[in-house]
């Protein structure tokens, strides 16, 4: 809990984060800059998850684990993404999400 | 009396086409011929026995009996019709057999010299012996439905003789023509059948006949065109009768058909298939001359039509084989006008054994006429006129035969030819005076087109021989000379002791008034032929050119060939069957791929929502997601 | 076990078979021998079928066997046969073999090829001794849908576009088909009670006749897409002439089959008042497909497209013949499934080995084959004698009986509707006469066919085979129409009660 | 007013956390993009120092800041060329997206800011490093031990996945 800040503000900077990270997603083509769209969004997710706990649940402790485990998680598919992504370019020499579409149709 | 060996007469030949057409490459030729001509020695043998056996039968109330020698049920359509295979036995039926089974056999013999060497020997012999089988089955067939099956059967044994030669192309033309021609006669025959058959519910011959049977009675009521049911269906069989018999306006195949070798000319277009349509009338002959007269009037007419076209036709031929083939369709026009003119029973009944003793002796001195024309060709190795002359020096055996049945065929008394006509000639006398002299004139026409071919081959001017033509071997010349034996000869049987419409023999006599104008024409004719083709000279030219429009129509057949390919060719190729082809591709196929056509598109129209980018369906799926939530908030605050 | 059950289970237990082989040689020896025993499981089906008559047996459908298979829906495993089904089956176990040896020497993906041709064949035996309406479909798709991977996969020419063309129409009919079956099993039990797929179950029981005249249309096409019908046949000549000869065989010797057999077991059986009333339309249908095709197939230049024209005549006289309703016909109408089966199965075997030799299949660039392969030349003419409905070959026997049966009809429309089909015969001559012309007989077109080889022992063996049925079934028709007619018995008094 | 410590750190971090998070998804540099996610995820974490979860701090930085961020790094230098500026989608794109992020953004917010969140009033409990690590392999309440095991079978899968994935073919000559 930190004095002075309400909770609402830490959402609020978490929904930001959320949504920027969904904009990028969106409109990012290169493969790379969406999994990084996608952190922040893992990351925001984590603020919340962290400031509940504080908030409102001081004497338990599962927000904190939920998020050690979305860290893990967020560090399991960033490993895996970029072994595809890696292979993505070795065989298309690019990343593009729009430029990969051989097994379409 | 027991008749059952007389299975054995059709099925030795079936035999011998199924062991030769197998073994066929793989024995040698002469033994197949062997085989063949023994076979068919066995056949006729038998025959002659029949023949003896059954005319020397006691008479039940002075008529011949009818006889079923065997009979199985082969095919059951319903209770009352089934196809019956079996031996019918009566008199037209016994001289059938006779007159098919000894000119098959000398056929058969003659070959053996003929044929020597052709590549095909054995498959020829195996041919014939199918044809034999067939014609020994049409002929002893108990039911109608057997006949047709049989005759179905004839016709492809003569197509394929006909296409004997099937590498020259004019063969298979010829032999295509023949079987789709009378395949279309055929189909009257069928549908013929079928209103008989159901008209009287049988095809049995004993049932159909019968003068005093139910039959008889069925189907007399006016139906259409205010003839019979009954009348109607006679006619659509004599169809497949004409086709057969190529009677006019169905012949066109017969003179083709001289595309086969000459010994299938002499049995098949000369002898014996040709003649199976007035067979089939004489079969009939009782249904018609009591419930159709009108068929059988046509008959008359279709055959006196078919005897006077053909006759004018052969005078201006050069090939000797068509020559012969218009000569055969003019006979057996005359067969037809024997049947026409008849009536039923006694004396009335006379023109229907002039016919069967017309056929009888046409089947002798025609094939002999065949023979001798394929022992010339042997010789000169062609068919045309105009490449012969003076051969009566180089083959004196063939000179003399073919002499003696071009007597035979003019009518000249003593011979047999000249009692068979004249009773034909008397029968339309008393029946029709029209039809009488339109015989008459083709009885001189006859005379002088078979003494105008007679006398350009072996008498007027030899022309140069590439080598000296000599006299055929004996395999060959024993036929003629039993052929001519024959053509001399069987006149004197009488015939109306064994042969009449109703059984019961009667009694005939030559009229003056009739066969002394008749001999007459026919030396006319003769004289003219004498006159103009026995030594070389222009006159036949000019005369030619005297009547050059007429000549040159009856040289070309009058044209009807053109009409048939008109028909086949423009009609039914580019009329029917291309715009059917074309329809059933751009219309109906075309319908089928257009429905295909109409779901690809659909598909492809809305292929793009599925893009497969990840991007689109977030940002779709966040749309949806914010467009839901301010709808619920929308509801929650309207609420 | 019943035998019936052998004759799904014998080409199931083939496939598997096949699947542990190795190469070509063994897996065409495996097919052999399972279809081989399928022969032989015919012998004994016969042996077995004619005693229980003998015995005095005279149920419709003997052998009969009742497995419960999905309960809720009353769906049974109901198998029996009765005369006509072990025709069929006869007819089927020709095919299927002489269809192997003719394929003796497929190549490309010859484990595969002969997997797809027993799984097809699988499906036809089970339909013709299927008793239970949706078994019975069950089947019918199972012989379908193989057909697909054949011709796409080993055919020629527009394969593909062939392969989807035929697949699709099938199931268009299909889909009309599952809407009959379904309408019928909902109405199968009138009175309350429940419901039943069990064809002769259904066949006691009255279909109200709205319902009927509702259904018949979509049954009767269902099946007649698969039976050639005008004008829904244009899958036949695309997909005959793209597919193998093993399957253009098989497709049009047995599976067009399917089609009539179907129109007359479930069609004509089961909605006998429906076909009564609106058979007179169908007939001019049909009427139409036997002197269309045989039209369509005068001008043809492709051999295959010439004999998929004549099946649509053929076929379209099947259908004819089952649409007249009275036994002669109807015996007809079987005995001609039969006999075009045997004979159409030879043309197309024939067309195969002539198209391995000469590497073409129009007739313009052939001619004068007769002189440099007179085996297979000989046996074209036999087919096609019996195609044109020669006595003492089986096509004259079921053409007749079905004339002879469609003019017993008092009434003037369906004799005026014989005679029209009766024509075809003449057509028929044209276009066989013609191909036999040009094909066969005539001087030798191409120098490089001088040196071709007649037929090898696989090739003799299975034209022999369906020529030697041909001529049996012409020259000794009765006990095979005996035995179809005995059957007919039931189905024809329904359709006289309907009347 | 006056700020105080705790509350000018939180500001700080929430306004560093906004902006770069904004320059992280429109960056047209790559590695820039990469830097400013760094900056990002140091951000979040001074925030859980704020909130005063330590191990949670530590663990963001040295997993996301110095693990995945170097990961991607690596693999942005792998695939890419530095300092090459991409394009963006078409501006249409980016506005539609933009908006509907927007609207989604205001909703969100707005809905936060009208519920009322009831603190809880009792006293927060320490979180030492040895109660984590317990908490993590105890099996009672408030134990984690299921997740942290199935955790550990994720991470080995996809340590797994991610060599077999990334391994160049066996013909072509490994460099790995």
């Amino acid at each position: 809990m930190i004095e002075g800040i309400p909770l609402h503000l830490i959402l609020v900077v978490a929904t930001v984060m959320f949504f920027t990270g969904i904009y990028g997603f969106l409109t990012r083509r290169n493969l790379i800059t969406i999994l990084m769209s996608i952190e922040l969004i893992l990351n925001s997710v984590n603020i919340n998850f962290v400031a509940f706990n504080r908030y409102l649940y001081p004497q338990h402790l599962q927000g904190q684990f939920f998020s050690i485990f979305i860290i893990a998680i967020a560090a399991c598919e960033a490993a895996v993404a970029i072994a595809i992504i890696i292979n993505i370019y070795r065989r298309f020499t690019t990343i593009n999400v729009e430029d990969v579409s051989e097994m379409k149709y | 009396m027991n008749f059952t060996y007389t299975v054995l007469i059709p099925l030795i030949p079936l035999f011998t086409f199924l062991f030769l057409g197998l073994a066929s490459g793989r024995i040698k030729p002469q033994l197949g011929g062997l085989i063949g001509t023994t076979g068919l020695f066995i056949s006729w043998i038998l025959s002659l026995m029949t023949v003896f056996k059954y005319f020397s039968l006691e008479k039940v109330d002075g008529a011949y009996q009818q006889i079923i020698g065997y009979n199985m049920v082969w095919l059951n359509f319903s209770d009352k019709l089934h196809i019956d295979m079996g031996v019918f036995i009566d008199p037209i039926s016994v001289m059938m057999l006779f007159v098919v089974t000894t000119v098959s056999f000398l056929v058969h013999v003659y070959s053996l010299g003929y044929m020597k060497g052709e590549t095909g020997f054995v498959r020829f012999y195996s041919f014939l012996s199918l044809f034999s089988f067939s014609m020994l089955g049409l002929v002893l067939a108990t039911n109608i439905f057997q006949m047709y099956m049989f005759w179905e059967l004839v016709g492809v044994s003569s197509f394929l003789l006909i296409g004997f030669y099937y590498q020259k192309p004019s063969a298979v033309a010829a032999s295509k023509k023949a079987f789709i021609v009378t395949r279309f006669a055929d189909l009257g025959f069928l549908i013929g059948i079928l209103l008989l058959s159901f008209n009287t519910g049988t095809f049995d011959f004993l049932e159909l006949t019968n003068p005093q049977g139910a039959a008889m009675q069925t189907g007399s009521g006016a139906w259409l065109l205010g003839l019979s049911t009954m009348t109607w269906s006679l006619i659509f069989v004599f169809m497949g009768g004409a086709g057969k018999s190529a009677m006019f306006p169905l012949h066109i195949w017969l003179p083709d058909a001289m595309e086969g070798p000459t010994p299938v000319s002499a049995l098949i277009h000369a002898a014996t298939m040709v003649v199976a349509g007035v067979y089939l009338v004489a079969r009939l002959f009782p249904v018609y001359a009591l419930s159709a007269p009108v068929g059988l009037e046509i008959v008359a007419w279709v055959g006196a039509t078919s005897s006077l076209f053909a006759a004018i036709i052969a005078t201006t031929q050069f090939d000797i084989k068509r020559v012969l083939a218009y000569s055969t369709m003019s006979q057996i026009g005359y067969m037809m006008v024997g049947l026409g003119v008849s009536g039923y029973g006694g004396h009335d009944g006379l023109g229907y054994m002039a016919s069967m003793f017309h056929l009888t002796t046409h089947a002798m001195f025609k094939a002999l006429l065949f023979l001798g024309a394929g022992s010339i060709i042997h010789a000169v190795h062609s068919n045309v006129m105009n490449e012969m002359g003076g051969l009566r020096k180089y083959m004196p055996i063939t000179h003399i035969t073919f002499l003696i049945a071009c007597l035979t065929i003019a009518g000249i008394p003593g011979l047999s030819g000249f009692f068979s006509k004249d009773e034909i000639l008397a029968a339309a006398y008393h029946h029709n005076k029209a039809i009488f002299f339109i015989q008459m004139f083709v009885a001189g026409l006859t005379a002088f087109y078979m003494f105008r071919l007679y006398f350009r081959v072996f008498w007027n001017k030899e022309p140069h021989y590439h080598h000296t033509p000599h006299e055929s071997p004996l395999t060959m010349t024993i036929p003629l000379m039993m052929l001519a034996f024959a053509s001399i000869f069987i006149g004197y049987i009488p015939f109306s002791d064994y042969i009449s419409s109703d059984f019961k023999p009667f009694e005939t006599h030559i009229e003056g008034i009739i066969a002394i104008p008749s001999v007459l024409v026919g030396l006319i004719g003769i004289a003219i032929a004498w006159v103009m083709y026995k030594k070389d000279s222009d006159l036949p030219d000019r005369v030619s050119h005297g009547f050059r429009f007429f000549h040159r129509w009856a040289f070309n057949k009058f044209y009807i060939d053109e009409v048939y390919l008109f028909i086949t060719h423009k009609f039914v190729f580019n009329r029917i069957s291309t715009p059917i082809a074309w329809f059933d591709r751009h219309v109906i196929d075309a319908t089928m791929d257009g429905i295909g056509w109409i779901t690809v598109s659909t598909s492809r129209l809305i292929k793009p929502l599925q893009s497969g980018q990840l991007q689109k369906y977030g940002f779709v799926f966040l749309s949806g997601v914010i467009i839901m939530a301010l709808v619920l908030l929308y509801a929650a605050f309207a609420a | 076990m019943n035998i019936l059950s052998l004759f799904v289970i014998v080409p199931v237990l083939t496939v598997i078979g096949i699947m542990f082989t190795r190469n070509m040689k063994q897996t065409r020896v495996v097919a052999a021998a399972g279809m081989g025993i399928q022969v032989l499981l015919t012998g004994i089906l016969m042996y077995l079928y004619f005693g229980e008559r003998a015995a005095g047996n005279l149920a419709e459908m003997v052998l009969v066997k009742d497995i419960v298979w999905y309960e809720s829906l009353n769906i049974r495993y109901t198998v029996g046969v009765d005369g006509i089904a072990v025709a069929m089956i006869a007819l089927t176990s020709i095919i299927i073999i002489t269809g192997i040896f003719t394929s003796w020497e497929v190549e490309y993906l010859s484990r595969e090829f002969f997997i797809s041709l027993i799984i097809l064949s699988t499906g036809v035996y089970g339909f013709f001794i299927s008793l239970d309406i949706f078994t019975m479909f069950l089947f019918y798709e199972v012989a379908v849908i193989p057909m697909y991977l054949l011709i796409g996969i080993w055919g020629s020419g527009r394969k593909e576009y062939s392969a989807m063309k035929l697949t699709l129409m099938l199931m268009g009919g299909s889909a009309l088909l599952m809407v009959g079956l379904l309408g019928i099993y909902y109405n199968s039990a009138p009175d309350g009670g429940p419901l039943t797929m069990n064809i002769m179950e259904i066949s006691k029981i009255h279909i109200p006749v709205n319902v009927q005249l509702f259904l018949f249309p979509f049954t009767f096409i269902g099946f007649g897409v698969l039976g050639a019908l005008f004008p829904f046949h244009t899958w036949s000549p695309d997909g005959h002439a793209s597919a193998p000869t093993a399957v253009s065989m098989l497709h049009a010797g047995v599976l067009m089959k399917l089609g009539g057999y179907g129109v007359f077991r479930i069609a004509l059986f089961l909605l006998p008042d429906a076909a009564q009333s609106l058979g007179g339309i169908f007939i001019v249908l049909t009427a139409i497909s036997v002197v269309y095709g045989a039209f369509g197939a005068i001008v043809q230049k492709d051999l295959k497209y010439i004999n998929a024209y004549s099946s649509v005549s053929h076929c379209g006289l099947v259908l004819f013949g089952l649409l007249m309703m009275n036994k002669t016909a109807m015996n007809g109408a079987i005995l001609q499934m039969i006999s075009h089966g045997i004979m159409t199965a030879l043309f197309f075997a024939l067309i195969g080995m002539i198209y391995g030799r000469t590497h073409t299949r129009m007739i313009n660039e052939m001619g004068g084959l007769m002189k440099v392969i007179p085996f297979l030349s000989v046996a074209y003419v036999i087919g096609g004698l019996a195609s044109l409905g020669l006595p003492g070959l089986s096509g004259f026997v079921a053409e007749m009986t079905i004339f002879v049966g469609a003019f017993e009809h008092p009434d003037m429309f369906h004799r005026v509707a014989t005679i029209i089909a009766v024509s075809a015969i003449v057509i028929t001559a044209v276009y066989i006469l013609r191909v036999v012309g040009i094909l066969l007989l005539g001087p030798i077109k191409n120098k490089d066919f001088e040196g071709m080889k007649d037929a090898k022992w696989f090739e003799r063996l299975s034209v022999s085979a369906l020529i030697l049925a041909i001529a049996a079934i012409g020259i000794a028709p009765f006990w095979l129409s005996e035995m179809i007619g005995f059957s007919l018995d039931p189905i024809v008094s329904r359709l006289l009660a309907a009347l | 007013m006056m700020l105080t410590a705790s509350q000018f750190m939180f500001y700080f971090f929430a306004l560093a956390i906004v902006i770069f998070s904004i320059l992280t998804v429109t960056s047209q540099r790559i590695l820039r993009a990469a830097t400013y996610l760094l900056f990002v995820l140091i951000s979040t974490a001074g925030i859980y120092f704020l909130l005063n979860y330590q191990f949670l701090a530590a663990v963001q930085i040295t997993l996301y800041a110095g693990g995945i961020v170097v990961l991607i790094i690596f693999s942005i230098l792998l695939t890419s060329h530095v300092g090459v500026k991409f394009d963006m989608v078409g501006w249409k794109k980016r506005l539609a997206t933009g908006i509907a992020v927007a609207i989604g953004a205001i909703l969100v917010i707005t809905t936060i800011l009208q519920y009322q969140f009831e603190a809880s009033t009792e006293a927060a409990r320490a979180v030492e490093m040895r109660w984590i690590g317990l908490s993590l392999l105890s099996y009672e309440k408030e134990g984690f031990v299921l997740p942290f095991e199935v955790i550990s079978i994720l991470l080995l899968a996809s340590m797994i996945g991610a060599i077999i994935i990334a391994r160049k073919e066996e013909k072509n000559e490994s460099n790995n």
